[in-house]
């Protein structure tokens, strides 16, 4: 049960891989299922455990590495793990449809990327940390240019050069750090980074921001990241939005507030997530592929997240939090169902939201569009207006007339997109969803419902994982080794 | 189907009559989010104000054939505006008026001659409504750290004037723009016109009386009317606050008359005249006297009543006939005898004329205007009414008078029983409120109260009594009903000859005989030379359309200027990391 | 005497690195960068790291190299980079 | 006149300056190559750049390399492990990163016949 | 060397800024003292008496950072199984082209090669004694099979021993890491008895040479795997224009 599992278990089948192809194709996928399955049920037994639980490597932590799992990196534990059983069932109905040969190897990077994004919320070391960074990096490059056409090949190529500058940016830093400081502990680097000169923190931190800011899609630095979107398939979107993007965002929070940087740097970032909400949202507007305007949703609602997660408050960080699992689920139910749409349609143009007809496929993209615009009955509601009230509570009040002004923009094109698919006139395809689909769909649209209507079970969590961000005292005792 | 989703439309009605005034509810979201549900007198009247209408609408449905799931979309809009009307804090409220506008948005997008366009323009209205609202909820919070209706008004006096200044624009803007305003009434004439032709009718009928009961909400309840006054001072002899509400209202009404007059669509004239009667209604609430209160809830139910009955009666037309112009339509007078009975009852009730209820509320209205001495906005409310009857006018003649334009409305049958159930209904409600006004000051004194201010003299159900005068509604009504039936005796009395030999095309005497099929229903267009006019021509010319097409195409303009950063050149993009970097190192190093 | 030498070979990385990023030829450019990890091997031995200049001099010399040009053999054929 | 160079002080300041030097060698060339196989050499460049400065800085002279023979008995005067382990990872990431960068260059060569990153630009509006 | 090449003024532009940088960042590296704390790298030096093993280096890297390694291994192995899905066409036909190889080459990288992989396997077994490991003899063992291919285009590896040595170093690591969880309750525990008195010799420091030979294999396989994909590719070219 200890936290290595979720590193080393994706390891050990990746490698067994091979002989699960030779014993055929279910036992391949089954044995993918099996997997993250088990790894769900055990995130939602650490759920009752009392936190934070730790799992070290060969020697006590200041030394050695070790797993810390806290309230803020359990919310996102249950959020990955979640996604990737709903993923891998996806993947039954995806690979059914269009047999490819090297199947197996979607499996091996789809576990991987889902076990390196685990390593990267749990490590608490800052070398440890690259090297998780290096290998979700690998298995996206590779994921985003699966169907080796000329648009997934062009965004593997973009997608590896810009991970590979984010890369010696944090090399760079780390190796700072380690000058600096003398170790690579996240524990003793956040008891000491006071004591570094001040210009070489400020170094320091430009180098971190440069490097994991690229990555989570900050404003200058995201112009590569629509294209990834627009050149890999569905389903890999989904994941890239709900679970590597989130990734790299826990780890730009959790260093942020670790090395005290919220007093200095809070207006900075805040400023910085405004921008990437206003752009994206604008640029949405005039899109024409479908995959490029839900990427600048995704960056949009990212900016959202990073100007509610900078403040310092524990309110507006819960609501930030439940905002971020709310739209986790309901951008990973629109990519699901938008690469049913494609499939059928076998275009990515906006008009397919016109030609399509199924009255399940429309309810669920119309709770998963009023779910991120944050209209009442659904999830994205209570985060919107928890962060909301944060905001007014630290009397931010630009922040509050910004955020709801943008939205207005942004519900201009999910609006247009659910006008066309009420739109009853012009030729119609039946789109026959799969019976996985269905399941899979319903259990993701009752999911949006249900925490909006009884958010008290996931505002538990979220209150958790705000006060272990905020002040993380107890994550520093454990990454230190006192007491173990 | 339908006598199913009726019957579930009497419950609610069923359920809050068994309450009787005191239910209260709490039911607790999360730790600081409490959704309560209070029975104000304010919120009853308004809840069995839609409640009823909802009825009465699902009644006429009967004949068309809709699908389970429209019949389940109005249901929630009917639960939607319940708990609206009956929510006892912000977040309640909010929720439902959410998902009232996002009901309304799949019924509306069900109709078959609607646009992408409008449905757009009434989203994305709504929603900006809604925006404003949420900022205005979340900074009251902030100050009250509770989102109860109580503890918010407790703490209104205490917060600052700028902040009570933008929490009031902020609601006042939200419910305008529900209550469609001149300035935000650009979704209103589409999405009433476009929308299914029944649910138009709970559109302009019940929803924008929303917005009323917001600012009602508003003014009365969380910032009251004392608190208006101190807060904004006084003029003549009403509030300043009111005085400058009077003045949005009047010219709404004005604008809205004159353009109604020249529309040739029949439910785009309507939709015009809802404005414009909610334009009185918003003239008068501001006053935060008790005339202006009760004439304001009593122009309310009337106005309600005579859209429905409007609605009902032109969707009837168009169902029957398939035309909704008043070009294409004309002399259905013969054909569709009661149709027209109720229209003209309507068209009265509209105009404010004495017998029907029209009347009362027009009379209460007036005398606020006179009890405050706004002696310029009483003028503007008695020009617009004068104004009002020209297109009461027009609406009677262009669909039942004159002769009719095409040949098909000749052969056309009466409209069916259940369009014609609840226009008797709401004909014979317009009645009653003619003939006992005084009936309605028992229904508006509670509400009063409710307000602080001075309840209303109540001697006997007939009278309806202000601070000027008084009339004997059941009077008046007893003399009109006894002097119209004499007229009819007499009428019938003289063998009528006339009719059946009157050829409809003997009018060969100027020298030319119009052919079988010439159309010779002239008598609608007399809006057109309405031009003429140079004020009502600078109305008619400019529309605030100008200015939101300017806005949408500045957005476009905007988003492709900033999507051309993102034309995919990944060497680019590398270079445009590489100076951030730089440029923040250069930054940071030497601050 | 280690400063200087480590002196010189900074100055021979330098200037092979130059020449690597300005050359017109891939190949060219793959040669000299070749030149940079032994400069780089050699240095790594002065700083008393054996393991790492192992390390470099097998990988980030050797097999690098090698899949570059093996690589380059695909692509552009040593065709002058436009 | 020679010891002057066989001081730490001087031999870290060497390194300071010939690594940085390296390392805005390979910025400048990732800012200015367009093949793809360039790209990928001056981000190389710039890591081997960065290894060396990391390495440089904690040898000091006198130091012996962290191995115990039957010479030297005990672990002391050696210099620190740990940068030498960690650099011994990243050499084989970036090499790593190396041969999957350019297969995708191969196979997009075999699709479109050009390396050049500046003219892939099918994905956009 | 061409180097007279026409500098566009964006090149100017970008040089004169990347030594704009380069200057401040000497200014600002050159005045900072970098012992500000006592490095954790002598605190190792000390732990490393107990690991028994004569590389301090490679005690770091296998045992007290071993899970670095073990994320190692699998971002090289990622790193081949993108290699093998990118350049894996589905008809992997060869036709054996008419090419006559030298006969010289042939019996010359053949003796070359028995030296290589001796080297090779001797880097592998001595990681905890002298430079070297894993990685490095791997990669050697590689470049063995790099040399054949150069000598040999139309030589096929037995692909299925190279996956079978690949899967199942790669899962013999992981099991050591669990096995030291159940025995040490530390995961990457070391299980194996390494008394201190064994430090030179080659049975010595538990289970580090059992990891470090468990990765000289893996990573001998998956490079040489790499490199004929690389190879391979090639010679498909050649057919096309020959």
């Amino acid at each position: 049960m200890s936290l290595g599992y979720y590193f080393l278990l994706p390891v050990i089948f990746s490698f067994l891989t091979p002989y699960f192809k030779k014993l055929g194709s279910f036992t391949l996928r089954g044995s993918s299922i099996l997997l993250s399955f088990i790894l769900f049920v055990q995130s939602i037994a650490y759920t009752t455990m009392k936190l934070p639980q730790i799992s070290q490597f060969s020697i006590k932590p200041p030394l050695g590495i070790a797993f810390v799992l806290d309230g803020y990196s359990l919310l996102f534990l249950l959020i990955f793990t979640f996604s990737a059983v709903i993923v891998s069932f996806y993947m039954l109905w995806y690979f059914k449809v269009n047999p490819k040969r090297d199947e197996a190897r979607f499996y091996v990077f789809f576990n991987m990327l889902i076990a390196g994004s685990i390593g990267m919320i749990l490590s608490c070391d800052i070398f440890n940390l690259y090297i998780f960074f290096e290998i979700v990096g690998i298995c996206s490059y590779t994921l985003s240019a699966y169907n080796k056409d000329k648009l997934g090949l062009e965004s593997g190529i973009k997608y590896l050069i810009i991970g590979s500058i984010a890369s010696i940016f944090i090399v760079f830093a780390i190796m700072l750090i380690y000058l600096q400081i003398g170790t690579v502990n996240l524990g003793l680097i956040a008891q000491r980074f006071h004591e570094i000169d001040p210009k070489i923190s400020v170094l320091i931190v430009l180098m971190l921001f440069i490097g994991f800011g690229t990555k989570a899609e900050l404003f200058p630095m995201n112009f590569w990241a629509p294209d990834i979107y627009q050149g890999s398939i569905s389903s890999v979107n989904g994941l890239f939005s709900s679970v590597v993007a989130k990734a790299y965002l826990f780890v730009f929070f959790h260093l942020f507030y670790l090395f005290g940087l919220s007093s200095k740097y809070m207006l900075f970032v805040m400023v910085i997530g405004a921008i990437t909400f206003l752009v994206s949202e604008f640029t949405a507007l005039n899109q024409t592929n479908v995959k490029r305007l839900f990427a600048y949703s995704t960056l949009g609602q990212l900016g959202i997240l990073f100007m509610a997660l900078s403040t310092n408050s524990s309110e507006t960080v819960s609501g930030a939090l439940f905002h971020l699992t709310s739209h986790s689920i309901s951008k990973l139910l629109i990519f699901l169902a938008l690469g049913i749409l494609i499939h059928h349609l076998k275009s990515t143009k906006i008009s397919i939201f016109g030609d399509f007809k199924s009255r399940f496929l429309t309810i669920i993209f119309a709770i998963g569009f009023l779910s991120i615009l944050g209209i009442p009955p659904f999830s994205g509601f209570v985060g919107k207006i928890l962060i909301l009230k944060g905001f007014a509570l630290s009397h931010n009040y630009s922040a509050i007339a910004f955020i709801l002004l943008v939205s207005i923009v942004e519900a201009v094109y999910f609006f247009r997109l659910t006008a066309m698919m009420l739109d009853k006139k012009g030729t119609k395809r039946v789109v026959h969803v799969g019976f996985i689909n269905y399941i899979l769909l319903c259990v993701l649209a009752a999911l949006i419902v249900i925490f909006g209507l009884f958010p008290s079970l996931l505002i538990h969590y979220t209150d958790l994982a705000a006060n272990a961000l905020i002040n993380p005292t107890d994550y520093l005792k454990f990454a230190l080794g006192v007491g173990l | 189907m339908n006598s199913i989703f009726l019957l579930l439309n009497i419950l609610p009605i069923l359920f809050l009559y068994q309450f009787g005034g005191d239910l209260h509810v709490s039911f607790s979201l999360t730790k600081d989010f409490t959704l309560s549900l209070i029975q104000t007198p304010l919120g009853t009247f308004f809840a069995y104000l839609s409640l009823i209408s909802f009825l009465l609408v699902t009644v006429s449905q009967k004949s068309k054939k809709l699908s389970c799931n429209y019949y389940a979309l109005q249901l929630l809009l009917s639960f939607a505006m319940l708990i609206i009307v009956l929510a006892g804090d912000f977040i309640t409220f909010f929720i439902g008026w959410e998902i009232m506008t996002w009901s309304s948005y799949f019924i509306i997008s069900k109709s078959n001659n609607i646009d992408i366009k409008s449905l757009q323009k009434y989203i994305l209205f709504s929603l900006a409504s809604a925006f404003s609202l949420i900022a205005a909820i979340v900074i009251s919070y902030s100050f009250a750290n509770s989102f109860d209706f109580a503890t918010i008004s407790a703490s209104f006096k205490s917060m600052p004037f700028d902040i009570q200044l933008t929490l009031i624009i902020l609601f006042s803007l939200s419910f305008f723009t529900k209550a469609g305003v001149i300035g935000l009434h650009y979704w209103v004439v589409d999405t009433y016109s476009k929308a299914p032709d029944l649910f138009s009718s709970i559109l302009s009928a019940v929803m924008s009386k929303m917005g009323i009961y917001g600012l009602f909400l508003i003014y009365g309840n969380i910032v009251g009317y004392q608190e208006l006054k101190i807060m904004f001072g006084t003029i003549l002899n009403g509030t300043d606050f009111g005085y400058t509400l009077a003045w949005i209202g009047v010219a709404t009404s004005i604008i809205a008359t004159f353009k109604a007059i020249t529309q040739d669509e029949v439910k785009r004239l309507l939709a015009y005249s809802s404005i414009a009667q909610l334009g009185y209604i918003i003239a008068v609430i501001g006053f935060g006297t008790t005339y202006g209160v009760a004439g304001a809830l009593y122009h309310t139910l009337i106005h309600t009543i005579i859209k429905l009955l409007l609605f009902i009666n032109v969707a009837a037309i168009i169902a029957q006939t398939g035309k909704n112009r008043f070009s294409e339509l004309g002399g259905l007078i013969y054909r569709t005898p009661v149709s027209f009975v109720m229209l003209l009852i309507g068209i009265i009730g509209l105009a404010g004329m004495p017998p029907l209820g029209g009347f009362a509320s027009k009379f209460m209205m007036y005398n606020a205007a006179i009890n405050t001495k706004f002696a310029l906005i009483l003028i503007g409310m008695l020009f617009s009414g004068a104004a009002s009857f020209l297109y009461c006018y027009k609406l009677v003649y262009g669909i039942y008078l004159g002769h009719p334009t095409s040949k098909g409305l000749e052969t056309q049958k009466e409209v069916p029983l259940s369009y014609l159930i609840p226009q008797i209904i709401l004909a014979l409600l317009l009645v009653l409120t003619g003939a006992f006004p005084g009936a309605f000051v028992k229904v508006i004194n509670p509400i009063l109260t409710q307000f602080s201010l001075k309840a209303l003299p109540y001697d006997g159900v007939g009278i309806m009594d202000s601070a000027v005068g008084n009339f004997n509604g059941l009077f008046i009504m007893s003399a009109f009903v006894a002097f119209f039936v004499l007229i009819l005796l007499l009428i019938s009395r003289i063998k009528s000859k006339a009719k059946n030999n009157i050829n409809r095309f003997d009018i060969s005497y100027c020298g030319e005989v119009p052919s079988k099929d010439t159309s010779l229903h002239y008598g609608f267009g007399f809006g057109t030379e309405l031009h003429r006019i140079k004020f009502v021509n600078a109305i008619l010319k400019r529309s605030t359309a100008t200015f939101y097409d300017a806005l949408a195409l500045q957005t476009k303009r905007s988003s492709e200027l900033l999507s051309r950063m993102y034309y995919g050149n990944i060497h680019n993009t590398m270079i445009i990391i590489l100076l951030f970097f730089s440029a923040l190192f250069f930054i940071g190093v030497n601050s | 005497m280690i400063g200087l030498l480590i002196l010189f070979t900074f100055l021979s990385i330098i200037i092979v690195a130059l020449g690597a990023i300005l050359s017109k030829d891939i190949t060219q450019s793959v040669m000299l960068f070749m030149g940079v990890g032994l400069g780089s091997v050699v240095l790594f031995f002065i700083f008393q790291a054996p393991d790492v200049a192992l390390t470099e001099a097998v990988i980030g010399t050797g097999l690098s190299t090698a899949v570059f040009l093996l690589g380059i053999r695909h692509t552009s054929q040593e065709e002058v980079e436009s | 006149m020679l010891d002057f160079f066989n001081s730490t002080q001087s031999i870290h300041a060497i390194i300071i300056v010939g690594s940085m030097a390296l390392f805005f060698i390979g910025f400048y060339g990732i800012a200015t190559q367009k093949n793809l196989v360039k790209v990928l050499v001056s981000f190389d460049i710039m890591e081997s750049a960065l290894f060396l400065f990391f390495i440089g800085l904690h040898y000091k002279v006198g130091l012996v390399a962290p191995i115990v023979d039957d010479k030297t008995k005990t672990f002391t005067g050696m210099v620190d492990p740990v940068p030498q382990a960690m650099i011994l990872t990243t050499i084989v990431i970036g090499l790593a990163i190396l041969a999957l960068g350019l297969s995708f260059g191969i196979e997009y060569y075999k699709l479109t016949g050009r390396n050049d990153i500046s003219k892939m630009n099918e994905l956009r509006d | 060397m061409s180097l007279k090449k026409t500098l566009p003024i964006k090149h100017i532009v970008l040089s004169i800024l990347s030594s704009a940088l380069l200057l401040s960042l000497l200014g600002l590296l050159m005045q900072v003292k970098t012992d500000l704390h006592k490095s954790v790298g002598d605190i190792f030096l000390n732990l490393n008496m107990q690991t028994a093993t004569a590389n301090a280096v490679t005690s770091v890297v296998t045992f007290f950072r071993g899970i670095d390694t073990v994320g190692e291994v699998t971002v090289l192995f990622l790193a081949t199984s993108g290699v093998a899905l990118m350049l894996s066409t589905s008809q992997r036909t060869y036709a054996k082209i008419i090419k006559q190889d030298s006969f010289i080459l042939n019996v010359g990288s053949r003796l070359l090669l028995s030296v290589i992989i001796l080297f090779g396997a001797y880097i592998i077994i001595h990681g905890h004694l002298s430079p070297g490991g894993g990685f490095q003899g791997g990669v050697v063992i590689a470049t063995a099979f790099l040399l054949l291919f150069l000598a040999n285009p139309n030589m096929d590896l037995n692909h299925s021993i190279l996956t079978l040595g690949e899967s199942l170093s790669g899962s013999a690591y992981v099991l050591v890491a669990i096995i030291g969880l159940f025995k040490v309750n530390m995961l990457l525990g070391n299980f194996l008895p390494h008394p201190v008195s064994e430090i030179g010799n080659l049975i010595s420091g538990g289970i580090i040479p059992v990891i470090y030979v468990i990765v000289g294999i893996k990573v001998g396989s998956e490079m040489a795997v790499i490199v004929e994909y690389f190879v391979k590719e090639e010679h498909e070219k050649e057919i096309e224009n020959a």
